[in-house]
């Protein structure tokens, strides 16, 4: 249960002494594996899937089947190349941009669970603090663009800018969706409410969620500024856009930090609308719920167990982010690109109104319900479900405070006013 | 340097201090509002840094909150209005404005 | 040293220098990157005071939006690549001095206050919300009005209204604020005379 | 309940009026001014007026066994007189309820019925002949509405019922509404968008263009009746001299009715100053009977217990048994009665004897401007520039009779000087009205002196003590002056407008119902009368013969009474011959003869029924209202309630000698000879009359031009108006050139020196304005410049230094701070 972290606040708290950084090292070590490798997977992905789409074969040579080392060899290469900078540019800026679209990506990857308790730091506010992170990543781009000093970059930075703090609000919007069935910020939390059966998904929570679903995914594909929405580096307008002056590893930088977010996003889906690591199978996730509470007791098999299970939802985590990718290169080699306007168009004229329209649904969901069959939802009280991911995760923190007098004030609260909502109703 | 009330104190004087040496400074209206922005986080360490050093509670985090919003507000007309002011003068250098010069 | 004073060093240090960088550095973009890198670590700060609200708050209003509205701004009123518009050394100088007078004054009178630091029993009762960085719900409530973390408080139940008119207010101010925006920057025909 | 019942019929009768009027005047012409509906409107007002006058009047006599005719024998006389006891006994039992109170049972109650007993005993045993007096003076009073209350004198609007109030009422609305039904006939050419006034030239020679006035016109009747009725109605003096000057406004409003034509507007003026005149001799009268009684009721006051709380007028004033004024020995100050404890509890006071005349002239003196007495009689011809109607309504029969009416009613507080003077002047007017009557041809100016000299009349006869007699002419003359103003009307209207007799002659052809009429009327006035043709012992005629019969007489008791003043016995009697001479040669110019000019015969015709109607049905009554004379039921309703001293004469103390008042025996005794004396005076005016015009035999322009001084004299009306132009506008000239003079030179000299004062100081002023007040605004504003010049260094405009500034300003504040309190 290391893993598990209350708040940002305990798990800065633990390292009361050095022996904590080394956990917090531990912590950093892994998330980068994540961060490092699947970027390799989805470019490989990326195109063997273009390949097929255009009826080609894809890389087929440098690894055995599929040449699935493809993506390795093209990292050594970038590796090797020269580190350029023009001289237009102003090269502290040039040098230091690719860092931060890195380390933004990167650092979402902090609040996102994998798994059960599989989170670096599951704090209250997670999804607002993903959101936070990500949309720190247009910076390092709008730094790119125009520090390189060629027009192509800066035009290429200018849209990003745009595109960026205009697809953020629906980005949110639609986010915020899911949570109001939740209740919660928790991404941790928002996961464990939607065990049982796929139809406690939240996506299947009611028709806003499930409108709100595939918004998100669009919205959530252009904040990626993946094709149809890729005019920051629309090669045919703008050579490379934003990174036309880059090379090599820095270059490649930027294509970590781009899939990288894709991942994180739908991740971010996943968790929200999808299930995150429930299978959706009732006895399948009641077997492994059972598993990860009796791996709380820390006798060693059980343990071996829980954690076994854990890494269970992480697979299956990991596949339905994958999944999300999958599509997002599909709709990249199969839709042709906008132009800006309609861009601009496509998300302050249709998604936001959309967005807000659903927003609103949702929070009017629950009366609806109540009036119409006397409880808030149509599948399981989410108010148990609410209290048992409560549950999950307070025994998941390693340091279980006994009177946790705001937090459970408000669990309880929050529980409180749900069941009044029924009660009240069936009286 | 431990972490406790003072050094936040200190660090928020220092993040106020630039921001007003920025506004001093900056011939740049950007630049300037970049001043101000600096002060507010200024004030916000402070809000902050006492809520969670002294019983003021969550009064701090939610006065620090209500100033992030209106300073996001603020920057947003502050802006606008450097463009209009970049409309009519063709540059953003706020020395240009003193045609209220006495 | 623990881990805690070390990682607020870092930022701390992240946080001042990021300001004094701003202060000296001359183009704009610049100025706004060592923004992001100074208020980036003061988010980081409010996190290690166990604001993860605010911190969270701060990283996506400012950084995420207010930088990126400043930086865009830059763009738009570059007249130049690398604008820069030079500050006689002279000012810097002088208004380094002051502010350092400035820094001095405002740091002797910190020194001079000495700040009433909660009782143990204050941190144990008294705010034990603030004390482990769970904030978000307690938050979310006094926006709606009620204060849990000041109902739970031993003495008695000094209900303490929230802050739900003040969010209200904002909200409508924000409302305002945009449309005050469109309409400030929305694009005039209008004669350009000579600066 | 029967004052109630009085009460609230005369108030519908009374306010109808004013609400037709308000109807009328604000409703205004009701979108064309060819409507009618305010004439209908007028009419019905008055008309429903008339019937509840008319109820009321019934309602009277029965409640108070007044039909009972009185003279057949003794036990019914004596039955006669014992139910009103009775209904004097029971009195006090319906004083409760309604506000009532009796006249003579007021102070010396006991004595008063008892006398009046024994009186009745005395002419029951002298013979059947004597005009029962009815017995039980009933009257009615109280208040109807409080104005206003000051100190012990309360404004109020009250009532005063009695048989005299009852009768004016009836007469008053009768005529009233037939005159308003003749008008509407009369006025008709006022139906029109345009009119065109034929009278009435503007500067450039054209005639005068209007619209038409027609329901304006029967606005103001109708706010006439209004006041009038209120006049008669009136309950304390106070509120008799507010509905005094109503009239006088009405009258003035409807002389001028057709403002544009000048003559018009100087006979209303000339009216309006008149009467003026007189009220002023009014209002002293009223402030010295306020000085001292103390109220101006006539009636009691009474609570509502129905105790008196304060007398009225008519009782305060005491008289002893022979009717006389109680006066103190020595100081000959008169006692006033009972005074209530309102006033001063159980207290008298007493008002000199003179200030008592005064108060008696004053009022009389108001009584002469409205009825054109002598010498303010000059306005009345004047005010004929009013509609027809106008004059037949307001200025014969009830307007300018009120003055009498108001001698009536005021009777009881006339002394004996008052009367005489009273006397004296009826008796110039009427003599010298009669005269210039005789010369003038106007057909309207003749009947307007006819009415001054009938008011003569009147005046004489209540003069001379006759109370009844003068009232009795008054309602009369009402009758048949009304009727031939009506005539006289109708002629005008059927001769387009012409009034002088002189262009008509042999109209009876032409107009028959008015002729025959006027013929009526004529006689009436004339006071012919057939003796013995009904019964030996009473005459047939009509009206006027009675009641001037009865004026005559009283005055030829009076004479006999005091010889030195036989002048009031042969002034009336001649100048009943001349009133038959002119009012015959009237008739005979206007309708008999051959017609003078053809112009206006050819086109002259009679007028639609509308307006004959009602010349026939005044006519009956010009000519038998007064059947029966004194025993006959109109005069019994008149003195139903007559004064109690007025019965008997008085002996009355006058200067150093005596003035013998007579009474009914006495008047009744020369009854005889007096109406055969006027009737020969009537009956040669006649005939000298039908000499002169009827006939041709004599040529009167040779008996013109021979009596052509004489003539001149009376056709300019005894230069009335040069002796007032010479004694008045001709001093007051002076007098005012006198003032302008004063004012151009002294005050005018006055203003311009303060003026050129003022201009001087001013220069002065300006030099010390400009030197040192401007001089120190200047140098504050100068000093304010130079400050702001010497601060706008700092306003640099730009914002960095500002922050500059800012950040310097704290440090510096910390820096004096820390240095003004270390540690």
């Amino acid at each position: 249960m290391m893993f598990a972290a209350q708040s940002i606040a305990e798990f800065f708290q633990r390292f009361g002494g050095w022996q904590y950084v080394i956990a917090a090292v531990i912590h950093a070590v892994l998330l980068v594996h994540v961060f490092a490798v699947s970027p390799f997977a989805f470019i490989w992905l990326e195109r063997k899937v273009s390949g097929r789409i255009q009826d080609r074969l894809g890389p087929t040579r440098v690894g055995g089947l599929f040449g699935w080392l493809q993506s390795l060899a093209d990292g050594i290469k970038l590796v090797q190349k020269e580190d350029l900078c023009p001289t237009a540019a102003d090269s502290m800026l040039f040098r230091s941009a690719p860092y931060i679209v890195c380390v933004s990506s990167f650092a979402a990857f902090m609040v996102l669970p994998f798994s059960h308790g599989w989170v670096a730091v599951a704090a209250d506010c997670g999804l607002f603090i993903i959101l936070a992170i990500l949309s720190l990543e247009v910076f390092g781009i709008i730094m790119a663009g125009y520090s390189s000093g060629s027009k192509w970059s800066l035009f290429g930075g200018m849209r990003e800018a745009a595109q960026m703090v205009s697809y953020e609000i629906p980005l949110a919007i639609c986010a915020l969706v899911p949570v109001i069935a939740a209740g919660s910020l928790n991404l941790g939390e928002v996961g464990g409410m939607q065990r049982g059966w796929f139809t406690n998904w939240f996506m299947f929570h009611d028709p806003f969620t499930f409108i709100a679903f595939f918004v998100y995914f669009v919205v959530a594909t252009a904040s990626c500024k993946r094709a149809p929405f890729d005019l920051a580096e629309a090669e045919s307008e703008l050579v490379g856009g934003f990174h036309t002056e880059y090379s090599g590893m820095r270059w490649s930088f930027f294509f970590m930090g781009e899939y990288a977010s894709m991942f994180a996003v739908c991740g971010i889906a996943s968790v929200l609308f999808l299930g995150g690591w429930n299978t959706g199978l009732a006895p399948v996730d009641d077997a492994l719920y059972a598993a990860r509470n009796a791996s709380i007791d820390g006798t060693a098999g059980s343990a071996a167990v829980g954690y076994l299970a854990n890494v269970i939802g992480a697979a299956v985590f990991a596949a339905k982010a994958s999944f999300g990718v999958f599509v997002q290169v599909w709709l990249r080699w199969t839709l042709p690109r906008l132009r800006i306007d309609q861009v601009m168009t496509t998300c302050l004229k249709y998604l936001v109104p959309i967005s807000c329209f659903l927003f609103l649904g949702a929070t009017l969901w629950p009366i609806i319900l109540v009036t119409g069959m006397g409880r808030t939802t149509w599948t399981a009280p989410i108010g148990d479900r609410a209290a048992e991911g409560l549950q999950e995760t307070r025994d998941g923190s390693s340091v279980a405070r006994v009177s946790d007098a705001g937090y459970s004030g408000a669990a309880q609260a929050r529980v409180g006013d749900t069941g009044n909502i029924g009660e009240g109703v069936v009286q | 340097m431990t972490a406790d009330l003072n050094s936040y104190l200190f660090v928020g004087a220092v993040l106020f201090v630039c921001g007003v040496v920025c506004m001093a400074t900056k011939r740049n209206g950007i630049g300037v509002l970049m001043g101000v922005e600096l002060v507010l986080n200024g004030a916000n360490v402070n809000f902050v840094a006492f809520s969670r050093y002294t019983d003021l509670g969550l009064d701090g985090q939610i006065f620090s909150l209500f100033v992030i919003v209106l300073a996001a507000a603020e920057a947003a007309v502050a802006l606008a209005i450097a463009l209009n002011f970049y409309n009519n003068h063709l540059t953003i250098d706020v020395d240009r404005a003193n045609k209220l010069k006495g | 040293m623990n881990g805690e004073s070390f990682l607020f060093t870092v930022f701390a240090l992240a946080t001042c220098l990021g300001a004094i960088a701003v202060v000296f550095s001359q183009t704009v973009v610049r100025m706004a990157f060592w923004l992001v890198i100074s208020l980036g670590s003061t988010a980081a700060l409010f996190f290690l005071a166990n604001a993860d609200f605010v911190g969270a708050a701060q990283l996506l209003i400012y950084v995420g939006g207010t930088l990126v509205l400043l930086v865009f701004g830059v763009m738009l009123t570059a007249s130049g690549p690398y604008l820069k518009i030079a500050t006689s050394p002279g000012e810097i100088v002088m208004g380094s001095l002051v502010g350092l007078m400035f820094l001095f004054v405002v740091f002797a009178s910190l020194n001079g206050v000495d700040w009433r630091e909660p009782s143990a029993a204050a941190i144990e009762t008294g705010n034990p919300v603030v004390a482990t960085g769970n904030t978000l719900r307690p938050i979310g409530l006094s926006f709606l009005g009620s204060r849990p973390d000041q109902d739970l408080t031993g003495d008695g139940d000094t209900l303490t209204p929230g802050y739900l008119l003040p969010f209200e207010i904002v909200s409508v101010h924000l409302l305002v604020v945009l449309i005050g925006a469109a309409y400030l920057a929305r694009a005039k025909r209008r004669a350009v005379g000579p600066g | 309940m029967v004052g109630e019942t009085l009460r609230n019929l005369l108030m519908i009768a009374w306010l109808l009026p004013l609400a037709g009027f308000a109807v009328e005047i604000f409703g205004g012409f009701w979108g064309s001014r060819k409507s009618r509906v305010a004439a209908w409107m007028s009419v019905g007002c008055i008309a429903t007026g008339f019937f509840c006058s008319l109820s009321a009047l019934l309602i009277w006599g029965s409640s108070n066994n007044f039909w009972k005719v009185p003279h057949e024998t003794d036990h019914h006389a004596d039955a006669g007189h014992a139910e009103p006891d009775h209904a004097v006994a029971d009195h006090p039992a319906d004083s409760h309820d309604s506000h009532d109170s009796h006249d003579s049972h007021d102070s010396h109650d006991s004595h008063d019925s008892h006398d009046s007993h024994d009186s009745h005993d005395s002419h029951d045993s002298h013979d059947s002949h004597e005009p029962p007096v009815v017995l039980g003076q009933t009257v009615y009073s109280g208040t109807l509405y409080y104005l206003a209350r000051f100190g012990s004198l309360d404004i109020s609007l009250d009532y005063y019922i009695d048989s005299l109030t009852l009768v004016m009422f009836t007469m008053v609305t009768f005529i009233a509404t037939c005159i308003h039904v003749f008008a509407m006939g009369y006025m008709s050419e006022e139906l029109t968008e345009e009119l065109v006034d034929h009278s009435a030239h503007l500067s450039n020679g054209h005639h005068v263009h209007r619209p038409g006035r027609y329901y304006r016109f029967f606005a103001f009747l109708s706010l006439f009746c209004f006041s009038m009725l209120g006049l008669v109605l009136a309950g304390n003096i106070f509120q008799v001299f507010i509905f005094w000057e109503l009239v006088g406004i009405c009258s003035y409003l409807l002389i001028g009715f057709y403002t544009e034509r000048k003559a018009a507007c100087n006979a209303a003026n000339k009216a309006f100053v008149m009467n003026r005149v007189g009220d002023f001799g009014f209002l002293i009268g009223l402030m010295v009977l306020w000085t001292f009684f103390g109220t101006f009721r006539f009636g009691e006051t009474l609570n509502d217990k129905g105790e008196v709380v304060q007398a009225g007028l008519f009782q305060m004033l005491p008289r002893d048994e022979t009717g006389n004024v109680l006066r103190d020995a020595e100081s000959g100050d008169v006692k006033i009665g009972v005074v209530t404890a309102a006033v001063e509890p159980g207290g008298t006071r007493t008002i000199p004897y003179s200030l008592l005349v005064v108060a008696g002239l004053g009022v009389f003196a108001g009584c002469v401007g409205k009825s054109a007495q002598f010498p303010l009689q000059t306005w009345l011809p004047d005010a004929m520039e009013g509609p027809t109607p106008v004059s037949a309504l307001v200025h014969s029969a009830t307007m300018v009779a009120a003055g009498v009416y108001l001698v009536g009613r005021f009777y009881p507080m006339f002394v004996q000087e008052v009367l005489l003077t009273i006397a004296y002047v009826g008796c110039i007017t009427l003599f010298m009205a009669a005269t210039i009557a005789i010369v003038a041809t106007d057909i309207k100016k003749v009947l307007a002196y006819s009415t001054i000299s009938q008011l003569g009349y009147m005046m004489l006869g209540l003069g001379v003590f006759g109370w009844g007699a003068g009232l009795f002419h008054l309602i009369t003359h009402a009758f048949f002056k009304s009727l031939m103003f009506l005539c006289s009307g109708s002629v005008i209207y059927g001769c387009h407008h012409e009034q002088e007799m002189p262009k008509m002659g042999g109209l009876w052809r032409k107009m028959p119902i008015t002729a025959f009429t006027m013929l009526v009327g004529v006689i009436a006035i004339s006071g012919l009368a057939v003796p013995g043709l009904i019964s030996l012992s009473s005459v047939f005629a009509f009206s006027g013969f009675f009641s001037k019969d009865a004026v005559v007489a009283t005055s030829l008791a009076f004479v006999k009474g005091n010889p030195s003043h036989f002048l009031l016995f042969i002034v009336p009697l001649v100048t009943a011959g001349i009133t038959a001479f002119y009012m015959f040669r009237l008739w005979f110019y206007t309708f008999a003869g051959k017609p003078r000019d053809q112009h206006i015969y050819d086109h002259c015709h009679e007028s639609p029924w509308i307006m004959t109607g009602p010349l026939l049905a005044l006519s009956f009554f010009a000519a038998f209202c007064a059947i029966g004379g004194e025993e006959g039921p109109l005069y019994r309703l008149i003195t139903g309630d007559q004064p109690a001293h007025v019965a008997h004469g008085i002996a009355a103390p006058l200067g150093s000698g005596e003035l013998t008042l007579p009474g009914h025996e006495a008047i009744h005794a020369v009854h005889g000879t007096a109406g055969t004396l006027a009737l020969i005076a009537a009956a040669s005016g006649t005939f000298i009359a039908w000499l002169l015009y009827g006939t041709t035999l004599v040529n009167v322009a040779e008996i013109k031009r021979q009596l052509s001084g004489l003539h001149g004299f009376l056709a300019n009306k005894w230069h009335f108006d040069e002796l007032y132009d010479g004694l008045f506008m001709k001093p007051s000239h002076v007098v005012g050139s006198c003032c302008v003079w004063i004012d151009k030179t002294i005050f005018d000299g006055i203003i311009h020196a303060s003026a050129e004062v003022m201009i001087f100081i001013s220069k002065w002023d300006k030099l010390f304005d400009e030197a040192v007040v401007d001089g120190f605004v200047n140098l504050l504003g100068d000093s304010t410049f130079a400050v702001g010049r010497s601060l706008r260094v700092i306003q640099t405009g730009r914002l960095r230094q500002y922050v500059m500034f800012i950040v310097v300003g704290v440090v510096a504040l910390f820096a004096i701070l820390f240095t003004t309190f270390p540690g």
